[in-house]
């Protein structure tokens, strides 16, 4: 039924698969001149996909700081590992499920999150929070608002019940995500050093046992389709749907981390893109062994399915062990308390091949370096945007032009414009999605969403809390990919800081069009110099991530360049948790960092006058940054500082608004601004406002990083030299801006 | 008056988790002659008589009631007057 | 003084339940696995939240066949405690525990988010150290947390003294605001919002202590 | 084989918001027709010939599937031969 090797080879079926001459003459070569059969191009195809091989950007990669003498586990497992002292440690990283959720926003945001939470406890981590991060095109627009909604939806669903806390997360919306939305899942879990696992298979004859869900065919493809552009023709040849069963991942996580006490556990993997092919082939590639498949073995929930179609599968809830031989029926044994099944489906072999079995018919065998380390490698073309070129041209005029807008629409009335912002998609309130979500569950939920610039979570048992955030502004980096990466990282740091927390380490998603297109190449590779150049900035290492390409319709276009940041933190003492409401009336606020940097290139301003952004993004000293987050840390342990919000879209209006939500008081600008305008709304630079019932001594530590802007009110009203702004509507507009934005545009 | 009774289940090779758990509860329970269950939903619309009635309810599904990705449907029209 | 913690597959406030009870030193508190057939020695039972057997079907109705029920119905006819917080809830009345049914919240919507409740009944075993009255802010994370009974069970539950807690902004549609029941005979609890999430000033609150107090205040004086 | 259709919806008198949300939803679409919309759940139910089969889903109906409180519940057995 399937064409044979001199079929697919004639007729280069290989090509509807994804793979090019050059690299089926590779795989040839692999095979010791021997064609492939249709199952092992199949699976050649989705381990020398850019999902599964970094083939596009692994040079890129390279370029990240990686280690730390905290570092216990750099990039190359299912999560990155750093350690926090009193032998724990925290685990983390971020996955894409954009394609899927295009296709079936709800069940592609739930297993999206399942996957993460899989590639954190497969290392032997308890799940503890889970972040995501949304793009959608703009809500004006029907298609997009079923997106939203779905994957919110699709979130809450898996995540609840899973019992992991989804803590915080960021959504934007802009039309270059029409179609393709990008729906980043990060997940963080906590580890006793002991416990760490790894997903490597070791000791010729022991045996790789099979857990969780069984396979179906859905999903089949899914790491290829992940790596193509979206078509109206993809649609039609979209893999079945993978649906999410968040009970079966419950169960799994229970009874894997009592498996892992076991000491006869070798290894520990979970099946997600390409499945049985990756993980088996990875497992083995890593202990330097082989693996071989009876797949007769794998519990199935189709008939009559095929070698090829078991080894593509990508069902979900599923693991891989590998167990000391001897020992499967006590593992076996942990699972079935849980009413989950180990079943026994391979053994590891000496030589290095992963070697599948079905029907007594031996359907392939293929060296695991191959399909693994010996992936092929493009070095693409790169070249300099015309957009760019024209944007640098425009970006000095970008600020006379705001003026006058703002002159002409808004009679430069500052009240009505930071109206208009927080009825922006981009600053309102988000609680219509973070509701939905179960951020408490585990109590440990120090600060959610909207408390702090950072989810913070306490760690029992011990005097330390984790902080979490995932940042990126896309504006930024599709207006200066380099410069806008430094401020996705700068931008996630100053969260981290202003919880309380030493920022630890990153995780960073990178969501980029096609790297065939030399165009977006280049944004891939500035993007990447830009949060490397910040990450040696601010001594902060990157321990995984993950890349998803193709982020493109045929007919629309790339989306901007979308490098999301996962950046996690830690706080010793409870005393040095921070947040970022005002607490007191008459306590001073302070801006820390300069104003010399703000613009409006890709601001929200501009955003809101001119339905675009253009321009440069605007800029940032990294030194500086690096110091003032230094400086900010001992300000915070001093005991200086009563809350703390960073500038970030919106500029200083909306941070100065946002931190009085809620608390029924008000605030007071004294600063005298030359130029109101930009001071209240441009941004970038690296900046907080602060309260503090100790001015003076901020001021002192700061030196001139710090200006005394103006005091807490008791009255709930924002004063701006001589405006009055009630802050219950202003904020009864911040909170219902999306509601609105979804319901009446229905 | 029309009471159209519309069916919505997943399709056949999409994984059911919740037809799994209520097969295991079954058997659990000693029905054990139940050998799989599928989940799905059963809406029923009420209407006064319109023209072109079908083909209305098939829009229907496919704008609304129905994700045709993963969701199969089938639907009969009753005359409750 | 020994208190049980239920534990189903798809339970995930089993951790949260043990903790809120392990800050009474007081108290010995443990987890019993679904399969267990006895609650022996046990002198009140916790049924936590979660999603028990992922809530397929109707949440709470698989769970109602586990072995441990069959204790707990005799536990609870001997009078002890019990409480059942959200999915703990859903099993409670699944199983005949508790009358009424929950449905799905009015705006179909998951809701986690603290809420404002009241105190309606202060005599029972579960709320003896609130005041009459008393609002409480206690946070609320379900998606089918939606009460209902027939107005004839409504009156009775009502004039028994048996509906303990209120909402005071109806979240999700509940029947007369309803948040909270027990029993007639006062010994079963069950409600949607979540007592055990509020027990340390760190997480944002402690409205959630003097239920379980109210309840090691119950225990002591019936064994002193 | 047979296949038993359950299907099970909220009693009348009980409010049932997912019906209002599609019932207001088609009308957004301009299905101004439905008059009225309940929404409950479907199931198929696949066994091989037994005696007394009536009354055996009869029982698991009651024990299991529907919950008397809220919901009730019909169903038909056809021959999947
Ligand atoms: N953008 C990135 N930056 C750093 N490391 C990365 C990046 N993308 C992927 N990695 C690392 O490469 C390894 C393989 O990733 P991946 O194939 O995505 O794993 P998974 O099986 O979870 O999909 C992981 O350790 C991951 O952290
Ligand atoms: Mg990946």
């Amino acid at each position: 039924m399937y064409p044979n090797p001199q079929q697919i080879k004639d007729q280069k079926i290989y090509s509807r698969m994804g793979v090019s001459d050059g690299e089926f003459e590779k795989i040839t070569e692999h095979l010791g001149g021997r064609l492939p059969n249709y199952t092992e191009l199949g699976i050649f195809s989705v381990m020398w996909s850019e999902h599964c091989s970094y083939k596009n950007t692994k040079p890129q990669l390279r370029k990240f700081p990686t280690k730390s003498p905290k570092v216990l586990q750099g990039p190359g497992e299912g999560a990155g590992v750093i350690d926090i002292g009193d032998g724990l440690a925290v685990v983390f990283k971020i996955e894409s499920h954009n394609h899927p959720s295009a296709v079936e926003p709800f069940q592609g945001a739930a297993t999206g999150v399942g996957g993460i939470i899989r590639d954190v406890f497969s290392m032997g981590a308890r799940p503890v929070a889970c972040l995501n991060s949304l793009r959608f095109g703009e809500l004006s627009n029907e298609r997009n608002r079923y997106l939203f909604e779905k994957v919110v939806k699709g979130i809450s669903a898996y995540g609840n019940s899973v019992g992991v806390p989804t803590v915080g997360g960021e959504i934007y919306f802009d039309d270059c995500y029409n179609g393709n939305p990008l729906v980043n899942a990060m997940c963080v879990g906590l580890l006793k050093h002991e416990d760490l696992q790894k997903g490597v298979a070791g000791g010729i004859g022991n045996s790789v046992l099979y857990v969780g869900s069984s396979t179906g065919r859905d999903g089949i493809h899914g790491a290829t389709f992940a790596s193509e552009n979206l078509s109206e023709e993809s649609e039609s040849k979209r893999p079945s749907v993978q649906v999410g069963d968040p009970f079966m991942e419950k169960l799994l996580i229970e009874a894997c981390l009592e498996a892992i006490q076991h000491p006869k556990i070798i290894g520990i993997q979970d099946m997600g893109a390409a499945g049985l092919s990756c993980s088996s082939a990875e497992m083995a590639a890593k202990g330097g062994v082989g693996i071989e498949l009876n797949l007769d073995l794998v519990p199935q929930r189709e008939k009559n399915m095929s070698a090829y179609e078991m080894m593509l599968s990508e069902s979900q809830e599923r693991m891989l062990l590998v167990v000391e031989k001897g020992y499967e029926t006590e593992v076996a044994d942990i699972f079935k308390k849980w009413d989950l099944y180990a079943v026994n489906v391979g053994t590891v072999i000496e030589e290095p091949i992963l070697r599948v079995k079905h029907k007594g018919v031996t359907e392939a065998e293929m060296p695991v370096q191959a399909l693994t380390e010996e992936a092929p490698v493009y070095y693409r073309n790169s070249a300099e945007p015309v957009y760019f070129q024209e944007g640098m041209k425009r970006a000095a005029s970008v600020s006379a032009e705001i003026k006058e807008q703002a002159e002409q629409k808004y009679q430069n009335n500052w009240i009505e414009m930071l109206k208009g912002l927080l009825a922006t998609s981009s600053i309102a309130s988000k609680r219509r999605v973070f509701q939905q979500y179960d951020y408490m569950v585990q109590t440990n939920t120090v600060a959610g969403p909207e408390k702090s610039d950072a989810a913070i979570l306490r760690i029992r048992g011990t005097q330390k809390a984790l902080a979490m955030t995932v940042d990126c502004n896309s504006r930024y980096v599709y207006l200066n990919p380099e410069k806008g990466g430094a401020l996705c990282m700068a931008e996630a740091s100053r969260n981290i800081i202003a919880s309380g927390a030493q920022p630890i380490g990153v995780t960073d998603g990178l969501n980029f069009g096609s790297p065939e297109n030399p165009e977006i190449f280049w944004q891939i590779e500035k993007s990447v110099d830009g949060i490397v150049a910040a990450c040696k900035a601010f001594d902060i290492p990157v321990i995984g991530g993950n890349v998803s390409l193709y982020n493109e319709r045929s007919s629309m276009g790339a989306v901007y360049p979308t490098p999301i940041i996962g950046m996690v933190g830690l706080i010793d003492n409870p005393a040095h948790i921070t947040t970022q409401m005002v607490k007191h009336a008459g306590d001073s606020l302070i801006l820390i960092g300069g104003n010399e940097q703000a613009a409006f290139g890709g601001s929200e301003l501009q955003k809101m006058l001119f339905g675009a952004v253009y321009g440069d993004c605007p800029g940032i000293d990294l030194e500086e940054a690096a110091q003032l987050n230094m400086r900010m840390l001992e300000a915070i342990h001093q005991g200086l500082v009563r809350s703390a919000h960073d500038v970030s879209e919106g500029g200083l209006a909306v941070c100065l608004a946002e931190k009085l939500f809620g608390t029924g008081l008000g605030a007071k600008v004294s600063y005298e601004a030359e130029d109101p305008i930009n001071w209240l709304f441009a941004e970038g630079g690296h900046r907080w406002v602060l309260s503090t019932a100790e001015p003076e001594k901020v001021l002192a530590l700061f030196g001139a990083h710090a200006s005394l802007i103006g005091e807490v009110l008791a009255e709930p009203s924002l004063e701006l030299w001589g405006e009055s702004l009630p802050v219950a509507g202003a904020e009864q507009i911040w909170a219902n801006a999306l509601d609105h934005l979804v319901e009446l545009a229905g | 008056m029309y009471k159209i009774k519309v069916h919505v289940y997943l399709k056949e090779n999409i994984l059911d988790p919740q037809g799994k758990a209520v097969t295991n509860a079954l058997h659990q329970l000693g029905f054990n002659e139940v050998q799989t269950v599928r989940v799905g939903k059963y809406f029923q619309l009420f209407t006064d008589n319109v023209d072109d009635i079908e083909s209305r309810i098939k829009s229907m599904c496919q704008k609304l009631l129905v994700n045709e990705v993963i969701e199969d449907v089938d639907f009969t029209i009753e005359n409750a007057a | 003084m020994k208190v049980a913690v239920l534990v189903f597959p798809g339970s995930n406030c089993d951790q949260d339940m043990l903790g809120a009870w392990q800050l009474m030193p007081e108290v010995e508190c443990q987890y019993v696995f679904h399969s267990e057939s006895s609650l022996e020695g046990f002198d009140v039972v916790a049924v936590p939240g979660g999603f028990s057997y992922g809530d397929y079907l109707r949440c709470g109705a698989i769970a109602r066949f586990s072995p441990v029920m069959k204790a707990l119905q005799e536990f609870a006819e001997s009078g002890k405690p019990v409480i059942g917080v959200c999915n703990g809830f859903q099993i409670l009345l699944e199983a005949g525990l508790l009358e009424g049914a929950l449905l799905r919240n009015e705006g179909l919507s998951f809701i986690c988010r603290p809420e404002k409740l009241r105190v309606v009944n202060k005599h029972s075993m579960f709320t003896s150290a609130y005041a009459e009255n008393q609002i409480l802010e206690i946070p609320i994370a379900h998606g089918e947390g939606n009460y209902y009974c027939d107005a004839e069970t409504y009156a009775r539950l009502k004039s028994n003294g048996q509906i303990l807690f209120e909402y005071e902004h109806n979240p999700n549609g509940s029947f007369m605001n309803i948040a909270g029941i027990c029993n007639s005979k006062g010994n079963v609890l069950g409600m949607m919002p979540h007592p055990e999430r509020v027990v340390e000033s760190l997480l944002g609150g402690t409205d959630g202590l003097p239920l379980f107090h109210s309840i090691l205040n119950f225990c002591q004086h019936k064994t002193a």
